[in-house]
């Protein structure tokens, strides 16, 4: 008789690493493929329709790109904190307070001319948001309060600072009372690459932000600190790392491009402060990060996917009738097949000849 | 405030607060057992969904709780399959349990959405529903709220005289040495994620069949993570859970009370309240380092498991 | 008729084998040691026999019969209790309620009459205890009478030790083999592990001694030396004694005066007016039963956990209140007790562990990695310490335990540190290693270094201090020179009798 | 022929039983109307920030000439894509901006509250009136004001107790909004959110409520009064027949109780009859245009004369309401 065994591996493999995600999406085709034909539909158009459809020419690329760069900017920030094991789930009120600091300079700004006017409420988005990061640092630093709790709590917070805002002192003065703000002006509104497609510049901020935290991750010793704090506490304490001083980076780091990617958001595909800057990116970019390996070119391909999953979404509404919740449903399988298939990296799957269990066969072993 | 007010706000806190209890208690087993199930949320909205239809489908809304039970169950077997079996990242595992759940059940009840069924109905306590103050306060609720009183006893009796609340406690501290004399770890942390899994669905019973008998997508919004945060709050004590939940239930029922009294503030401002005040009482928590760790399960959110 | 007998049993690991074939008989009332090299497979046999390993193949005879442990409540049913290398104890709860955890249900009903016979049974085999403890307020010492009062409370018939004695004072020692020489009066039978070769004479009747996985050889510990054997344990070609030469040591450069600390960690031991020094080209060695301040000392002179600044200097300069990183600027270096998970990431690479404290010299300039020199600087530990390891992009978890130790000890050695502090250095280590690193030791303090090394092998401090004292509950003991202090002497410091004369008949060894 | 494509775009889930569900009531009405002459499409839950950019647009890309917008956060993203698709015609639901192809729509549902108002004011025994709302915006405060002067016109002892549960939609928490103003003596109650849970509240005391959106009675058989409802059918057919023809324009579409389009549920028989009659008579009213809600006087909450009488609000000041009429307790809040 042969049965099945984990064993651990000596050393993680490699080679796992990269083929995991590569499983874990094959089998959520797989399973949606069977979802979709309990549903009625024929799998492979549905399958279709979902993943490849919305990019099948230049403008669902260009509105990828409008999605993958901030998630990829709230990604990255949440890849520093999860690097050193600090459990941020806070990139949405971020994400948010970034956008309404850098919405309200916008917005006070609203008459000033000139090319300075956006790195100004860039720049104060993305201090917004670092603000934001630094109430869960101190919350955490100075207090020791769990941060996965205080950050869920400032996130509700945040929203309703969003929501006091455009109801209150930010609202447009002629908007008939209507919760949002005035549209920014032209020097307050991130350009676009085209005029033929929402794309802006933003894409590059993220690419940048991409390149930066690999370059830090890769090759400086701060990198190399926070990945050790996150891997083992003890050693970075005996080592003499600073962890305080960590925690404080990593969560202010997070909490600024959390920021750029919400004012960027508020600055440029939605041009105004409404209660709905954020469809989520901030949750989003969680399942992102694990998605993309904690490595900065595969939350890249992470954010592309998962931006996919949300257009695909979309497009299933539109062309199949099927219902939004979709989307959620394709998320969760995706991460349950990659955590799944993450145990290959360090523990292999083994066919062992049952254990002879001691007595059980004592005739053949006395012969 | 007038006496009246008062009895009425305590009974509607004690309402507000037995769903957070019911999902904060079975948090709590879950932790003492090691494991951090980030995936209530996911587990809540499941359980009020699949309640619902059980309801609606067979017209029992008693059949509904057990549906909701067995649907948090459901959910949390996938959990405990990947964090203990798998020894899967809690962490990634809980978030993905809740974005799973909360799109499985916004899915499955689609075409429920805006029926409406008979709920539970409120059961006096005859007798003691008489006491005047106290039968209104606390004997006049609907079951469920009894069942989250009897629960609480059941679990505070368990973790302070059992062998079973022993074991548990063993395995989150020190899942090695469970092992070592012999207890199954994997077993009870299987046992302990899925009473988790139950509790969870019961909430989401009592917010479909019994608070608001209805279904909506995403209708637990966010009490799963308050009830987390309520685990942390009342550093594994069940009697402080209780306490929490009521706190918690009594913050988010005193903004909208201060609102009908006249007292002037923006709506959006009172509503961080029970955010804010969460915060404060985590901060507060902590701060006592030396006794929050001589409480806080060990090996909570390491993954383990036996070598044979 | 062997109250246990294995036979061909073999269990294989992913990479090596534990056990092949092993026999192994023990009788009724006997003492059986099993002795062997680090990594013979000695707990992993222990382990089988109580079931919470499963052996590959082989058979087991309880009594006569064939049987197949199923697990560790089957085994304590059957009469067979163990005491783990590492106490499988829980320190939130008492010591009652850890006893309970491995009775059967129907013993564990009633709290109170568990009490009352953990009080009866610990005082009828002179191990006092109180059931309504913390485990976490307990002394190592007695951490493990709770472990062995756990066996004794069922009609045990087999007891197995895995190295009891390691973390126990000479006196501690005593009372131990009192209780094991009544219950083996009683006729139970008792697996005993140990390193230390005096013990296993003095107490053992037989021995089976393993090497590599397999029975190496048999004999009556009574009537074979010391010296023979350590040879069927190591081989012939392993030199056994090192003798190395005292020395006096120069100007002082670490001092620490009159440290008190209470750490906020409930679990830790408060430190009570400590006050030594180490001078430059010395060794000083603090003996001690673990759990005694010795992880807080440490810590405080590493800069993990800080003090008032007067409290630590070194070379005069206040550096209390200092951080790891500006003592190890100041040349400190650290070897920690704890390899995997604080010496080295288990996780990461060698390199990276090498950069892991390497990284103040020249491995990193302007925040930037210098990633060739910390190549190389891998490479150069892995060469200089004869580190077997698949090279430097082998993980830490992937080395041995030896091999992890040679590699941090070399990383810190390369680094010239002017004062090593080092926990346990030999600890695990199987002999080859331990001669090794003790070699590099004393080269090290020849070149002027000042040498902290904190140890509960008795054996190792004296052949390796230059001086010597001990630490309990938080006190330090008088601090004198290794010659003068006979071992009784330093058991007494050990049990914390600080003023116990050195009036021992039998003087200073060596 | 190739049928004339529809797109519509929700906020919510369709079945909702609120906003978006009557929305697709009135898609369902067209569909029925105009059979395979047209084909529609809808996309739900499509939340108001940059996403409905893109399914507005991709519903004009695929070929639909007409797209209605049904929730008040897509007016600049219908704008944006209107610019794009220029031939496509576009409705926006509750908005203010219109363009060359953009054109607004909008019930006189408080025509529909101002009725509910004399029912509550009959029928309450505490004379004090509990209304959840949800954020402080002109069209919730029309209602508010609407219903407190139906109230005051029937019965002058009331209050109106309002409490914002700061959201459009969490059962949970309206229901606790609801208590609390049961528990300060509120024994009639209304909503302005988008679950039934006010009802359900209501029934499970024993007090009265007055639902909104869509006929709620499901939700309380005793409790539920009546409720304010829209009919978007009627006016939807009118839109697709004038793109049909060629007669589309973009205009200001603000119809009510007489066009049918805002309308109240069937009366729960607990109303006397007299009060049936009163509320039919000032129905036919407003109907026939002898009548309107905000006809003066109108006193503000200091009981300060804003509109006298003889002369009534226009439809700019309507739209822009940031104030209490007299009989609502509680200051407005600034936001
Ligand atoms: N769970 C395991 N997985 C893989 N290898 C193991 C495991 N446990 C033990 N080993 C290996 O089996 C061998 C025997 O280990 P064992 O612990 O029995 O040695 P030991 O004789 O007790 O050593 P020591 O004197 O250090 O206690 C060692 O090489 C060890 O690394
Ligand atoms: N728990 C474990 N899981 C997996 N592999 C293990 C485990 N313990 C030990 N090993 C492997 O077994 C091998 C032997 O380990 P061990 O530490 O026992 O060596 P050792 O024989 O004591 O050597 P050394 O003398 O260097 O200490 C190592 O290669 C190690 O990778
Ligand atoms: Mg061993
Ligand atoms: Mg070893």
């Amino acid at each position: 008789m042969l049965n099945i065994t984990l064993e651990k591996r000596p050393s993680d493999s490699k080679l796992m690493s990269y083929l995991s995600p590569l499983f874990a999406i094959l089998l959520t085709l797989l399973s949606g493929g069977l979802l979709f034909t309990a549903l009625g539909q024929d799998p492979f158009h549905a399958l279709y329709t979902f993943f490849v459809l919305p990019l099948t020419d230049v403008y669902g690329w260009t509105e990828l790109g409008v999605k993958v760069a901030p998630l990829t900017l709230c990604a990255m920030g949440l890849m520093l904190c999860f690097k050193a094991r600090i459990w941020n789930i806070g990139a949405e009120g971020q994400f948010i307070l970034g956008g309404l600091g850098g919405g309200y300079i916008a917005l006070e700004l609203m008459d000033a001319e000139g090319f300075w006017v956006l790195p100004l409420v860039l720049f104060f988005g993305a201090l917004s948001g670092l603000f934001w990061g630094a109430l869960t640092a101190l919350l955490k630093t100075r207090f020791g309060a769990n941060e996965i709790l205080t950050t869920i709590m400032l996130n509700y917070i945040a929203l309703n600072w969003l929501l006091y805002g455009v109801h209150g002192p930010l609202k447009d003065p002629e908007g008939f009372n209507f919760p949002e703000s005035a549209m920014f002006s032209d020097f307050a509104t991130l350009p676009v690459l085209s005029d033929d497609y929402r794309l802006n510049i933003s894409i590059f901020f993220a690419l940048f932000a991409v390149a930066a935290i690999w370059a830090l991750m890769s090759k400086t010793l701060l990198g190399f600190q926070i990945s050790v704090l996150g891997e083992d506490k003890a050693a970075a304490r005996f080592a003499g790392f600073k962890e305080e001083r960590l925690t404080w980076f990593v969560l202010l780091a997070c909490g600024a491009l959390a920021g750029l990617a919400g004012v960027s958001e508020v600055t440029g595909s939605i041009g105004q402060l409404n209660p709905y800057i954020s469809p989520g990116y901030g949750y989003a970019a969680i399942i992102v990060v694990f998605l993309g390996r904690m490595h900065p070119v595969g939350i890249v391909f992470a954010s592309m996917l998962l931006a996919l999953t949300y257009m695909g979404g979309e497009m299933a509404q539109m062309d199949l009738a099927l219902p939004k919740s979709l989307t959620g449903l394709f998320q969760g399988m995706l991460l349950f097949y990659l955590l799944a298939c993450d145990l290959l990296i360090s523990y292999r799957i083994v066919r062992k000849p049952a254990a002879r269990s001691i007595g059980s066969s004592s005739n053949s072993a006395q012969a | 405030m007038d006496f009246e007010l008062f009895t009425n706000i305590l009974f509607a806190t004690l309402r507000t607060g037995t769903p957070l209890i019911l999902i904060a208690l079975g948090e709590m087993v879950c932790e003492k057992s090691g494991v951090l199930n980030l995936g209530q949320e996911g587990m809540v909205l499941m359980g009020a969904a699949l309640g619902f239809i059980a309801a609606v489908v067979t017209g029992h809304a008693g059949l509904g709780i057990i549906a909701a039970i067995l649907a948090g169950m459901m959910m949390s077997v996938l959990f405990a399959f990947l964090a203990v079996t798998l020894v899967s990242n809690q962490v990634a595992t809980g978030l993905a349990l809740t974005i799973f759940g909360t799109g499985l059940s916004g899915f499955l009840g689609a075409g429920y959405v805006g029926m409406a069924i008979d709920g539970i109905a409120p059961f006096p306590i005859p007798l003691l529903s008489d006491i005047p103050f106290i039968g209104k306060v606390l004997f006049s609720h609907d079951p469920l709220v009894y069942l989250s009183w009897v629960m609480f006893a059941l679990i505070f009796w368990c973790f302070r005289s059992t062998r079973l609340g022993l074991t548990i406690r063993a395995v989150g501290e020190n899942p090695e040495a469970a092992n070592a004399i012999g207890i199954p770890v994997m077993k009870v942390r299987y046992g302990a994620i899925l009473f988790g899994g139950a509790m969870a669905g019961l909430a989401g019973a009592y917010l479909s069949l019994v608070y608001t008998p209805m279904w909506s997508e995403g209708m637990s919004a966010g009490r799963g993570w308050i009830a987390l945060a309520l685990v942390v709050f009342a550093s594994w004590k069940a009697e402080r859970i209780l306490l929490g939940a009521y706190l918690f239930g009594a913050a988010s029922i005193m903004h909208l009370v201060l609102q009908g009294l006249g007292f002037e503030a923006s709506p959006n401002l009172l509503a961080m309240l029970p955010y804010g005040a969460t915060i404060i009482v985590l901060v507060i928590i902590a701060s006592d380092a030396a006794k929050a760790k001589l409480s806080t399960p060990l090996a909570l959110g390491q993954p383990y498991r036996p070598q044979v | 008729m062997n109250q246990i007998e294995l036979n061909n049993i073999t269990k294989r690991y992913p990479g090596c084998v534990a056990n092949q074939s092993v026999e192994l008989k023990v009788g009724a009332g006997e003492i059986h040691a099993l002795l062997g090299e680090n990594g013979a497979g000695k707990s992993t046999l222990m382990k089988i026999i109580y079931g919470v390993v499963k052996p590959d193949e082989g058979i087991m005879r309880w009594q006569g019969e064939e049987i197949s442990v199923k697990g560790p409540a089957h085994a304590r049913e059957l009469g067979i209790g163990m005491v783990f290398q590492h106490f499988s104890l829980f320190e939130t709860l008492t010591v009652a309620e850890n006893i309970a955890l491995s009775l059967p249900k129907a013993e564990s009903a009633s709290m109170d009459v568990l009490k009352q016979r953990i009080i009866e049974v610990s005082e009828h085999y002179g191990m006092k205890l109180d059931p309504n403890r913390y485990v976490h307020t307990l002394s190592i010492g007695e951490q493990q009478r709770v472990e062995i009062v756990r066996c004794l409370l069922q009609d045990v018939k087999l007891l197995i030790l895995d190295e009891p004695t390691s973390v126990l004072t000479p006196q501690e020692v005593e009372t131990l083999f009192k209780t094991l020489r009544l219950l083996s009066g009683e006729g139970c039978s008792i697996l005993f592990i140990s390193h230390k070769l005096d013990e296993v004479r003095a107490l053992c009747d037989h021995a089976t001694i393993l090497k590599a996985g397999q029975v190496s050889g048999h004999c009556i510990p009574k009537d074979t030396t010391t010296e023979e054997l350590a040879r069927l344990m190591v081989g012939d070609d392993t030199p056994l004694t090192e003798d190395y030469k005292k020395a006096e040591g120069a100007e002082t450069f670490l001092s620490i005066v009159n440290l008190s600390h209470q750490s906020n960690d409930p679990f830790a031991c408060a430190l009570k007016n400590i006050s030594l020094e180490v001078r430059a080209g010395e060794i000083l060695g603090i003996a001690g039963v673990a759990g005694n301040g010795q992880e807080e000392l440490l810590n405080l002179i590493s800069g993990e956990d800080t003090s008032a600044k007067e409290t630590v200097l070194f070379a005069q300069k206040a550096v209390g209140n200092l951080t790891p990183e500006k003592r190890r600027i100041l040349g400190l270096g650290f070897v920690p007790e704890e390899r995997l998970g604080r010496g080295a990431v288990p996780d990461m690479s060698l390199q990276d562990n090498g950069l892991l404290t390497g990284y103040q010299g020249e491995l990193t300039k302007n925040g930037i990695i210098n990633t060739s020199k910390v190549k190389a600087f891998a490479q150069k530990i892995i060469e200089k310490f004869n580190v077997k390891a698949a090279g430097i992009h082998a993980q830490a978890k992937s080395l041995s335990g030896g091999n992890l130790q040679k590699y941090i000890i070399g990383r810190e050695i390369l680094q010239n540190p002017k004062l090593l502090v080092c926990s346990h250095p030999t600890w695990g280590v199987d002999i080859g290693a331990a001669i090794l690193i003790r070699h590099e030791l004393i080269k090290l303090r020849d070149e002027g270094c000042a040498i902290l090394v904190v140890s509960e092998d008795i054996d190792e401090l004296y052949s390796i201090s230059d001086r010597i004292c001990a630490i309990c509950d938080g006190e330090l003991s008088p601090i004198a020179p290794t010659h003068d202090v006979s071992i009784n002497q330093l058991g007494m410091w050990m049990a914390g009798d600080f003023h116990a004369l050195n009036n021992d008949s039998e003087g200073a060894i060596k | 022929e190739d049928p004339l494509k529809v797109g519509f775009v929700y906020v919510g889930p369709t079945g909702d039983a609120g906003w978006s569900f009557g929305h697709d009531e009135g898609r369902k009405y067209i569909v029925e109307k105009f059979g395979d002459k047209i084909e529609t499409n809808y996309v739900e839950s499509v939340a108001e920030g940059a996403d409905s950019e893109r399914v507005i647009r991709q519903l004009a890309a695929k070929g639909h000439e007409l797209i209605f917008t049904t929730s008040f956060g897509y007016m600049n993203p219908t704008l944006k894509v209107a610019k794009r698709f220029k031939k496509v015609k576009f409705e926006h639901a509750t908005g203010y901006k219109r363009s060359k192809n953009v054109g607004t729509y909008f019930a006189r549902a408080y025509q529909g509250r101002y009725l509910t108002g004399l029912i509550a004011g009959k029928m309450t025994k505490s004379n004090v009136i509990g209304y959840v709302g949800s954020f402080p915006i002109p069209e919730v405060i029309r209602g508010i004001n609407a219903f407190t002067k139906g109230a005051m016109e029937a019965n002058p002892n009331i209050t109106v107790k309002v409490v914002w549960a700061s959201t459009w939609y969490d059962p949970a928490k309206e229901r606790e909004a609801a208590e609390t103003l049961m528990l300060q003596g509120a024994d009639v109650l209304t909503q302005h959110t988008d679950s039934a849970a006010v009802i359900q509240a209501a029934e499970s005391k024993g007090n009265y409520a007055i639902g909104y959106h869509s006929d709620m009675s499901a939700y309380g058989e005793k409790a539920h009064l009546t409720s304010t409802i829209h009919n978007w059918g009627p006016l939807y057919a009118a839109k697709v027949q004038a793109v049909m023809d060629g007669t589309w324009k973009s205009e200001d579409l603000w119809p009510g109780i007489a066009e049918g389009v805002t309308d109240l549920a069937p009366l729960n028989d607990a109303i006397p009859a007299d009060v049936k009659a009163l509320v039919a008579k000032k129905k036919q009213a407003i109907k026939d245009g002898s009548m309107r809600v905000f006809d003066g006087p109108i006193f503000d909450q200091s009981g300060k004369e804003v509109i006298g009488a003889g002369a009534t609000m226009d439809d700019a000041a309507l739209k822009n309401f940031n104030w209490y009429v007299k009989g609502v307790e509680g200051k407005l809040p600034k936001s």
